[in-house]
């Protein structure tokens, strides 16, 4: 039913300092890649997705739920969106544990767990012996895949992924995008995802939104938009 | 044995029960208004913070004697406890700790709201993206982040508790076994000619007890510190 | 007395804290009539028997009881010879205003009996001179035994008198000049002055003084009858060593 | 003006002076003390450490005795300054402002070693690899990201110094002008019939210049926050 | 003269936890790539150069000068070291600004300021607008950058860099690497360069150092050891 309704209809407008976010798009089910230069405003967008940050003015539909919308005053807290974000910079919770980390979503969202069997993220991430380590004592790729596994776990509605895979080596890429494939085909998750990678863009988006300095430059497919 | 009366031993162990009762008593207080100021606005916010400083600024004895206004038996506060619960502070230990607990909470309030200052909130958003609602936030991140503020909060409440002494006499006296701690009982050996010796024994005893507190609070610190964060 | 007028001294008074009303009276008429200036500094006599072993640079020393006075003077701290008793006080039975209890002070009166389980406000019985008193008049009295337990001790007479005037107990002992000024309680009874050590507030001249004349000066006003007048409104007694 | 007497303006400038010299002479060695604690490792740490809580754990007379004790006219520490600089604190404001200051002390230590307990040591390091020495380290990197707490520290030491009483008035005595402060000026009044009315007034000017120091480190502190991170 | 020695002497033993990292290797001139999947040691033996870390064995000799000898018991602080590191997770100070920041190393080593003129490092590195603000107002490929520009303008006898351009678009990489070019060849520093990514690594490499699990796995060119 969800899948007849764009999963996602994103408007708005922010301003921070000298930056003005001004964007709009709709997506569809699958994997929508935001694709833009550094400081384009990628991050500010899955924020106000995932509630973590207001916007001036704009609406955010996900899956025909009204998350926010400025005009009628909805503005729904982050806890009730179930949202599953990567950040960028992981955001692991330096007091727990490895385990209790990736588990930390999914104890609140277990009344539908719908998210990928535990065993299955924590061995294609390859994060399996670090279950009772502390954050403190990770690699950068080893949070990085952490915090994928984390947001996985809490079994979102959509998925907003930041980056996710920089900082990974090419086997454990390829091997993880198959991953998130699944995400988008079996468990039929919409996802959001900011990368800077082309082959990531070819093999996982099924639509780009090419941003820049704040605004939209062009939506269109992978193929079309990468090439010009 | 170690030379102490029976009072003094009573004494003692007063002492202990009422610093302890007071600093855990004044814990999820001192937790929630250290939350309240250091998160949320509020009108006469400011207020709020200047009355709970209160006990610090004011001279002890003033204190005491706004306990004994509001909590003594014809108080305003003291009736309505003696009337809904038949409870009472006055001229008991329970008076003693509440004394303590007063004088204590803006060091511990202090020490809590820095905490909560300096801690990084983007990680209690990243729980709120994981469904954690802010009831659930602040138990199980924003509070076990603030852990070495509030046990440093604890320990400084519970030290001031030990030596507190001009509010709880003046509020609840100074009755062998039932409101005399160490501190007052030092105070009435000072006030006699030749109690010196006699007075420091005792301040020796809670030099020691706080000692003991100050090492378990140094190795619960440093276990947190363990575990929050690996520096090398 | 033409040569103090045109150049001022400054003499320093530690003084009981008790003191401090009538003697911040007496030192404002002094200093009216010479022009020498009193500085007085109140606390707790044991603390300034301490500050004067340490060379305080008081000139007077006003003291509450005679314990910390016997003291500083075995110390020689004080000019022995310029010691005087100086003034009195009376020990008091005090109860809430509202309170309708009569009682009368005898020997074995029924005291325990009056305080029910409400307790008796004292000073310190230990260290705090009206505390002292207050105990050695109740043994005296035969009655000590019966109320040890009930009593609560304060730091000093007027947290004692605060008690008693929050209704926190129902009597108090405290003294007459105290109870005098607090609206909030009455007299029950006068304990009768054989029933205990004579209250008496010793002065003297500080063996550290650098104008002992000066000081001595202030001590001959204070036997003077401008000089008692402010004593003897706040209810103490003035004693016969004082001698007009 | 106010209906205050000349010696109670005395009292009132005399404790704004003795409070703020008291914290910021303590300001320094706190730093010093709570960096030595928070970060080196030496013999003997955990006795420093219990020391310097002391002055929390005793009642305030007995720190008050013992600094007569030791920087009295007779006392060693005492007659090694008169001998060396001619300098004493013996009734003196100056005696006042140390006792406030060593009473003031644990709580900014704790503040401060709080802070710094709670800083990201990585950054320490990164400002290392840049070429800063340790002391430029803790000058450009630690000491301005524990800003919080030294504020805190500050004022908690300042709010105690004007509330301090038992330690002044048994160390410097209560003389008017000279070491008459604004809570042994209370004292005094709440000593004698009918002074409870005079005792509050004073109160509440100790209240009224917390309150404003409470602002000021408030919008400080706002400051602070608001340059070291923003949260969104 | 120094061009005539190794430029770095590198050999390392260290275990954490379960990891024992066991690494030894020489680099010339140039820049030596350390590649290796996520957790193979590359940011511990970057740390054991700049001293942030101490080896439980080893040996650090840069340009002749030996930084680290365990068994001659020498460890040469890390602010005596003149290494630039570029942290994996920027580790920009938070108080102060943009500006400040990059100009802190700069200030401890300006009695040699061999560093590349601090107006070029800011345009390549596109950060000349954000020199007013602080590291909390930055997206991540900004802090990035600035971390970069703090570590170059430092002026470092050496360069160890961890993954400094993860996170950037390929315009800006190109641009980027044509900077680090220069730094190798125009001002001849050694680097130690840190990256997953194959194209870095063929244009940048000198050598290439290749990591896996704590231990080396293969030391030759770029061009050979990517291919297998
Ligand atoms: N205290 C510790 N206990 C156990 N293992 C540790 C500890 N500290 C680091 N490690 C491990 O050491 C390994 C090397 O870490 P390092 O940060 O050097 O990896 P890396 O090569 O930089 O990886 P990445 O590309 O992910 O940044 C990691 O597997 C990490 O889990
Ligand atoms: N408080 C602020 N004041 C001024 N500019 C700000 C503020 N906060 C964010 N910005 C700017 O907003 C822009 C968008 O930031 P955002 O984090 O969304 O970028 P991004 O597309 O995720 O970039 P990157 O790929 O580098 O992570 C950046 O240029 C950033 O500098
Ligand atoms: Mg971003
Ligand atoms: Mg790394």
């Amino acid at each position: 039913m969800t899948s007849m309704l764009p999963s996602i209809t994103f408007r708005a407008r922010q301003r921070r300092g000298d930056f003005v976010l001004d964007v709009a798009f709709e997506g569809g089910p699958g994997l929508t890649a935001l694709f833009g230069p550094s400081g384009a405003g990628k991050t500010a967008i899955l924020n106000i997705i995932a509630g973590t940050q207001r916007p001036d003015a704009g609406l955010v539909v996900v899956c025909g739920r009204i998350l926010t919308d400025t005009d009628a005053g909805i503005y729904l807290p982050p806890h009730k969106r179930r949202v599953g974000l990567v950040f960028q910079d992981a955001q692991l919770f330096p007091h727990l544990t490895v385990e209790q980390n990736i588990k930390f979503g999914r104890w609140f969202t277990r009344a539908d767990n719908t998210a990928p069997p535990l065993d299955l993220v924590t061995s294609v991430l390859g994060i399996g012996h670090l279950l009772k380590r502390r954050p403190a004592t990770l690699s950068g790729g080893e949070k990085q895949r952490v915090a994928l596994a984390r947001a996985l776990l809490s079994a979102p509605r959509i998925l907003l992924m930041d980056e996710p895979l920089s900082g990974l080596d090419d086997a454990r890429r390829i091997e993880i995008m198959g991953l998130i494939e699944r995400v988008r085909d079996e468990f039929k998750i919409p996802i959001i995802y900011v990368t800077h990678t082309r082959d990531e863009v070819r093999r996982l988006a099924t639509r780009v939104v090419r941003l820049n300095a704040g605004r939209v430059e062009a939506i269109g497919k992978a193929g079309d938009l990468l090439d010009s | 044995m170690l030379g102490f009366s029976p009072d003094e031993w009573t004494a003692i162990f007063l002492s202990l029960r009422v610093a302890t009762v007071a600093t855990l008593v004044a814990l999820p207080f001192a937790i929630l208004a250290a939350y309240a100021l250091a998160r949320w606005r509020f009108p006469g916010k400011i207020l709020l913070d200047g009355a709970l400083h209160l006990p610090l600024v004011m001279p002890p004895v003033v204190t005491g004697y706004l306990l004994l206004l509001t909590f003594g038996k014809q108080g305003p506060a003291g009736k309505l406890l003696n009337d809904l619960f038949g409870f009472s502070f006055s001229f008991r230990w329970t008076g003693a700790a509440l004394a303590c607990g007063v004088m204590g909470f803006p060091l511990m309030l202090r020490a809590i709201r820095l905490s909560f200052d300096m801690i990084d909130r983007r990680l209690e958003a990243a729980a709120g993206t994981l469904g954690a609602s802010p009831g659930w936030r602040f138990l199980l991140v924003t509070l076990p982040l603030a852990l070495p503020g509030i046990v440093v909060g604890a320990i400084l409440c519970f030290a001031k508790a030990l030596g507190e002494f001009g509010a709880t006499i003046t509020f609840v006296s100074n009755i062998p076994g039932e409101t005399q701690t160490i501190p007052s009982a030092i105070y009435s050996y000072i006030q006699v000619p030749g109690g010196d010796a006699q007075a420091l024994r005792l301040t020796c005893v809670s030099i020691v007890i706080a000692m003991a507190a100050l090492i378990v609070s140094e190795i619960l610190n440093r276990r947190i510190h363990r575990k929050i964060a690996v520096f090398e | 007395a033409e040569a103090q007028k045109t150049e001022t001294t400054i003499t320093t008074v530690f003084a009981a804290a008790s003191m401090k009303t009538a003697l911040d009276a007496a030192a404002a008429a002094y200093q009216k009539s010479t022009g020498n200036k009193i500085v007085a500094s109140y606390a707790a006599s044991s603390a300034l028997a301490k500050q004067l072993e340490q060379g305080a640079p008081a000139d007077i020393f006003i003291c509450a009881d005679l314990d910390w006075m016997n003291y500083v003077d075995k110390e020689k701290l004080i000019k022995e010879e310029t010691r005087v008793n100086m003034f009195g006080n009376r020990l008091v039975l005090i109860a809430p205003r509202s309170s309708t209890t009569s009682i009368k002070i005898e020997k074995g009166f029924g005291l325990a009996a009056a305080l029910g389980d409400g307790r008796l406000a004292m000073a310190n019985v230990k260290s705090v001179p009206a505390g002292k008193y207050g105990s050695a008049a109740l043994k005296k009295l035969g009655v000590w035994d019966a109320v040890e337990n009930k009593i609560a001790q304060a730091e000093n007479v007027r947290a004692a008198l605060a008690f008693v005037a929050q209704g926190e107990t129902p009597f108090g002992v405290v003294y007459k000049t105290d109870a005098d000024a607090e609206p909030k309680v009455k007299i029950v009874g006068v304990f009768p002055e054989d029933t205990h050590p004579p209250i008496v507030y010793p002065v003297a001249v500080t063996t550290g003084s650098k104008n002992p004349a000066a000081a001595e000066a202030f001590i001959n006003y204070l036997k003077t009858p401008e000089g008692q007048a402010a004593f003897t409104q706040q209810g103490f007694t003035i004693l016969k060593s004082a001698g007009r």
